[in-house]
């Protein structure tokens, strides 16, 4: 335990310290975990809006994709979408006559992990569309709003309320899984983290302070979706 | 895609899944134990008990399990070399290997994410239900035995076979960790045949049979078990 | 009241005595709901209670059995007396497992039924006997089964509650509480949550009870049947008994003004 | 939704600004191996092979770069063209040129076995009956201990990371650990392995193969010409010695 203590000097900000490093870790996995998010709520409108909406192929093929994507590890689809995907999309460039392209690992993380939250956003998004009140859509249809608009102005908005809980858990799962980039070398905060220990053979300590990091995304996140909450259900009595 | 290295390496899949499986049952095992309680306590406890109880599934749910993993292995294998007593002890063969830290690791996690699950279960039983079972003498400890642990169990089996699908999900962080389960062989084989994706599709598969499995079994046993409408 | 009932008194007044609640008060934070109602039950009295809502009579019912502890007042079930201590400024029973034994002997009938819904009506009508009171497995089923029959309900002994009618998970909840073979047989509005058609059912089946002779507490919004089942009503009004009587006396002579004008309604 | 969009807009813009391809990029492990190399506290990657590399770009006269990826997946990534050239000491062995070529070696340092010094493991096969043995995935040293040891060891348990199993065996999980003896140098120096020495030198041509070597696409000859000239040039103008002397007090090129 007094090792502990002793080496606390490694975590400092100055000289010889691990502190900068660490936050420079942080602005990483915040990074990706941002655009991994975007990302994953993208697919996952569109994947609850072909869900709902699309032809038969289109739902069989979101279906699969939902399906494969949460029955298989994520340090496995993220070894296999990181190394086959860029040489996937590269092969298919060249062969179409275009240069390769240079993925990079921020980029790839991204990818990786957008692809994997959008098969759970594309499940949490459509139960919250089936929660909307028919008749609420109804009545903008009868309103002549057109599509695009009533998704807009109307499905978006009510399906929130519904949403946001799931929503929110995604978020603090992808903050977690960008740790899994740590596997394939990409440096965010849980690789830099196991660079330090190694270095300095400090584990314990930085393993803790790396997990208070985290901790503390996780609880200000709490907050802010917690703020969200209260917002998106403006007009409406408490959901049971 | 070339899948020659499959016949020989498939003994040493078989006992990966092996391996896998009982990370799996052991976790969910001890893991269920320690989540009825912390589930119980935050719904009935006292004050204290249930602070514990709910920041213990705040960091469990909060960090990333591969950091706890890491946390708990080489973390704590560090403090070892400072109590030479330890290794003279009985424990030290236990200690010593990797499995028992995934174990612990998993059963954490486990305890925590379903210990939440476990206090909206319980919190979900209406109370007319457990009032009856006063009214009529029973017991406090009866009426947890009898009406209502049995009626969250109930409450919660829909969503167990989703949540033991993801503890199956996070097993193979256990291979960072020098435990060789599915994801261990597999990375085995990538490292031997220099094959990239053949050995990856290989695993996923396997999980997703794995997978399959559980989600069966659970709507098999959801079948078996009466639903209030 | 005396509650040292000489044996010449009881030999006088033939059937023993069942229940006596003395003086019970009951506060929920600054609200006195209860203020020294007492009740005196012997074998095959039907004691109504009635009463506006809110008037406390729920409340007086679940503290019999101590679901709600009252503050003030004794409670002899049997002929033996609850006990009581203050701990931290609260009153509680002393000896739980007392508490327990007596809550055995008194079957409740709950207005939300508050059947056990993980277990099928046979189940729920044989888990008291046999975890309870220690009747064997087969001694319960057949006495189960004999409760379910007398309630008409024998064919849905397999089923689960969330598949039965509203009445009929209440005739679940009255064989559950016949089970048990109870000294008295308390009823929380056992109709008030029941469609207006299923009512009648219900109340078929009580009646049956009362014209059996079963020593049954029953507080009720259907002011009819507690005019034709009751040995004596009581109408409670703000935490007191208001009125206590006969049916004829409660229904047709009331002394007070606000008895009279709220079993108006009947007429 | 805007905001969203915007993001998407943004990242697609990274993404094809990312698409130039001017620079070399030169893969290594994302966990520290010193003295060859460890990232340090700012994140740059330092140490003798970091700078031996940045010595062969500017013979090259390539702009370079260092990207970490994990150890076990460098192969990978080098195939995926996430990296064009692995410069991180990797062993130059007839089963990894079934997959992809080498340079020329530009070090060759021999392997070796650490354990407690209270420990009689000797090197030889017989000595390490019963122990377990600690080595990391993926190299040249795994398979020697494969090779030789694991029939008669306890058990064999590979790492993802050189400090991994250093760490391991301080904690008294393994009983000894084959690797490069320079890599060692740095554990045996610290505090947590003082109670560790070198119990032997091992050497296996076939196995060890030929010394260390840029690995390369197949197929990319150009680039692994241009490294061959490089390494012949830095070796002739004395730049390979400076840099070296920095690190060690004999010749780490080998014979």
């Amino acid at each position: 335990m007094s090792d502990l203590f002793a080496n606390l000097h490694y975590l400092s900000f100055s000289d010889g310290g691990w502190g900068w490093n660490l936050l420079r870790g942080l602005a990483s996995t915040l990074q990706i975990a941002l655009g991994a998010y975007a990302l994953g709520m993208f697919i996952g409108l569109f994947g609850a809006l072909g869900k709902l909406n699309g032809s038969t192929p289109t739902r069989w093929l979101l279906e699969i994709y939902t399906t494969l994507i949460r029955a298989v590890p994520e340090l496995v689809l993220i070894l296999l979408l990181y190394y086959a995907g860029t040489a996937a999309i590269n092969h298919m460039l060249e062969s179409m006559g275009f240069r390769p392209i240079d993925i990079s690992g921020l980029v790839a993380g991204i990818a990786v992990l957008g692809i994997v939250q959008g098969a759970y956003a594309t499940e949490v998004i459509r139960g919250a569309m089936l929660a909307v009140p028919l008749g609420q859509i109804e009545a903008a249809q009868a309103f002549g709003m057109s599509r695009w608009k009533i998704l807009r102005r109307i499905t978006i908005p009510a399906m929130l309320p519904f949403a946001l809980p799931g929503l929110s858990n995604l978020w603090l799962i992808v903050t977690k899984d960008t740790a899994l980039l740590a596997v394939v070398g990409f440096s965010e905060l849980a690789l830099v983290t196991r660079q330090a220990a190694g270095s300095t053979r400090s584990y314990l300590m930085f393993f803790l302070a790396a997990a208070c990091l985290y901790l503390c995304i996780t609880l200000i996140s709490n907050q802010l979706f917690r703020y969200l909450e209260k917002r998106s259900r403006r007009g409406q009595p408490e959901l049971v | 895609m070339q899948w020659y290295w499959v016949a020989e390496y498939v003994p040493k899949f078989i006992d990966g899944i092996i391996i896998t499986l009982q990370l799996l049952s052991l976790s969910i095992f001890f893991g269920m134990i320690l989540a009825v309680p912390i589930g119980l306590v935050q719904v009935t406890g006292p004050r204290w008990l249930a602070a514990i109880a709910r920041s213990f599934c705040t960091v469990i749910r909060g960090t990333p399990l591969l950091i706890q993993l890491w946390l708990l292995y080489y973390g704590l294998g560090s403090l070892f070399p400072l109590m030479p007593e330890i290794r003279e002890s009985f424990l030290w063969p236990i200690l010593r290997d990797a499995f028992p830290y995934a174990v612990l690791a998993f059963t954490l996690s486990v305890a925590g994410y379903e210990g939440e699950v476990m206090r909206g279960a319980f919190k979900g039983v209406p109370k007319g239900e457990l009032e009856a079972a006063r009214a009529f003498g029973m017991s406090r400890f009866k009426i947890l035995r009898r009406i209502w642990l049995p009626r969250a169990l109930q409450n919660v089996l829909p969503t167990l076979a989703g949540e033991f699908v993801l503890t199956l999900k996070s097993t193979p962080l256990a291979a960072t960790i020098t435990v060789f389960d599915v994801y261990g062989v597999g990375s085995i084989v990538r490292q031997e045949t220099y094959r990239v994706y053949e050995p990856l599709l290989f695993v996923a598969g396997i999980y997703i049979c794995l997978t399959a499995v559980i989600v069966v079994f659970f709507r098999w046993l959801e079948n078996r078990v009466p639903r209030p409408a | 009241m005396s509650s040292d009932t000489p044996s010449d008194f009881k030999l006088h007044r033939s059937p023993a005595e069942a229940l006596i609640v003395e003086n019970i008060h009951k506060k929920f934070d600054d609200t006195e709901v209860l203020r020294g109602v007492s009740l005196e039950a012997h074998e095959g009295d039907v004691l109504s209670i009635i009463g506006a809502s809110g008037s406390g009579k729920s409340t007086f019912l679940r503290c019999i059995n101590l679901l709600e502890q009252p503050d003030e007042g004794e409670l002899r079930i049997g002929g033996e007396q609850i006990k009581f201590v203050v701990k931290r400024g609260k009153r509680i029973p002393a000896d739980m497992k007392q508490v327990e034994r007596l809550r055995s002997k008194l079957g409740m009938v709950f207005q939300s039924f508050n059947l056990w819904s993980h277990m099928n009506v046979l189940q729920n009508v044989m888990e008291v006997p046999v975890q309870v009171l220690g009747v064997s497995k087969a001694e319960a089923q057949e006495r189960a089964e004999h409760y379910l029959n007398r309630v008409g309900l024998w064919e849905k002994r397999d089923a689960y509650p969330a598949y039965l009618s509203g009445g009929q998970q209440q005739r679940a909840g009255i064989a559950r509480a016949l089970a048990i073979q109870p000294r008295v047989m308390l009823f929380d509005e056992p109709t008030s949550a029941l469609d207006p058609e299923l009512v009648g059912e219900v109340l078929k089946v009580i009646q049956d009870l009362a014209n059996e002779g079963r020593t049954m507490i029953l507080v009720t919004h259907e002011m009819k049947f507690a005019r034709d089942v009751s040995t004596q009503v009581i109408f409670l009004h703000e935490g007191r008994v208001e009125e206590r009587g006969t049916p004829q006396q409660v229904f047709y002579e009331p002394e007070s003004d606000r008895c009279r004008s709220f079993v108006s309604s009947i007429h | 939704m805007k905001k969203i969009l915007t993001t998407l807009a943004i990242a697609a813009v990274g993404f094809s600004a990312s698409t130039a391809m001017a620079e070399v990029r030169l893969g290594l492990d994302s966990a520290p191996y010193p003295p060859f190399y460890e990232a340090d506290t700012n994140g740059d990657f330092i140490g003798w092979e970091t700078e031996i590399g940045d010595a062969l770009c500017a013979a090259m006269n390539e702009e370079c770069v260092w990207v970490g990826v994990a150890w076990d997946g460098i192969i990978p990534a080098l195939l995926a063209k996430k990296i064009d050239a692995i410069v991180g000491s990797m062993s130059i062995t007839a089963e990894r040129m079934k997959t992809i070529d080498f340079s020329d070696k530009y070090y060759n340092t021999p392997a070796a076995i650490i354990a407690p010094k209270s420990s009689d493991i000797d090197g030889s096969p017989e000595s390490v009956k019963g122990k377990i043995i600690g080595v990391q995935v993926s190299t040249t040293h795994q398979n020697y201990v494969e090779a030789t040891y694991e029939s008669m060891a306890d058990s064999v348990k590979t790492y993802q990371d050189f400090n991994e199993h250093n760490q391991d065996l301080f904690a008294g999980r393994i009983d000894a650990v084959v690797g490069d003896s320079l890599a060692f140098k740095d554990f045996l120096e610290s505090d947590e392995g003082a109670n560790f020495e070198i119990k032997a030198s091992l050497s296996n041509e076939e196995i060890f193969g030929l010394g260390v070597g840029a690995g390369i696409r197949k197929g990319e000859d150009e680039l692994r010409e241009k490294f061959n000239a490089a390494i012949q040039q830095i070796r002739a103008d004395g730049t390979y010695d400076a840099i070296s002397k920095k690190y060690f007090d004999f010749d780490i090129y080998g014979e």
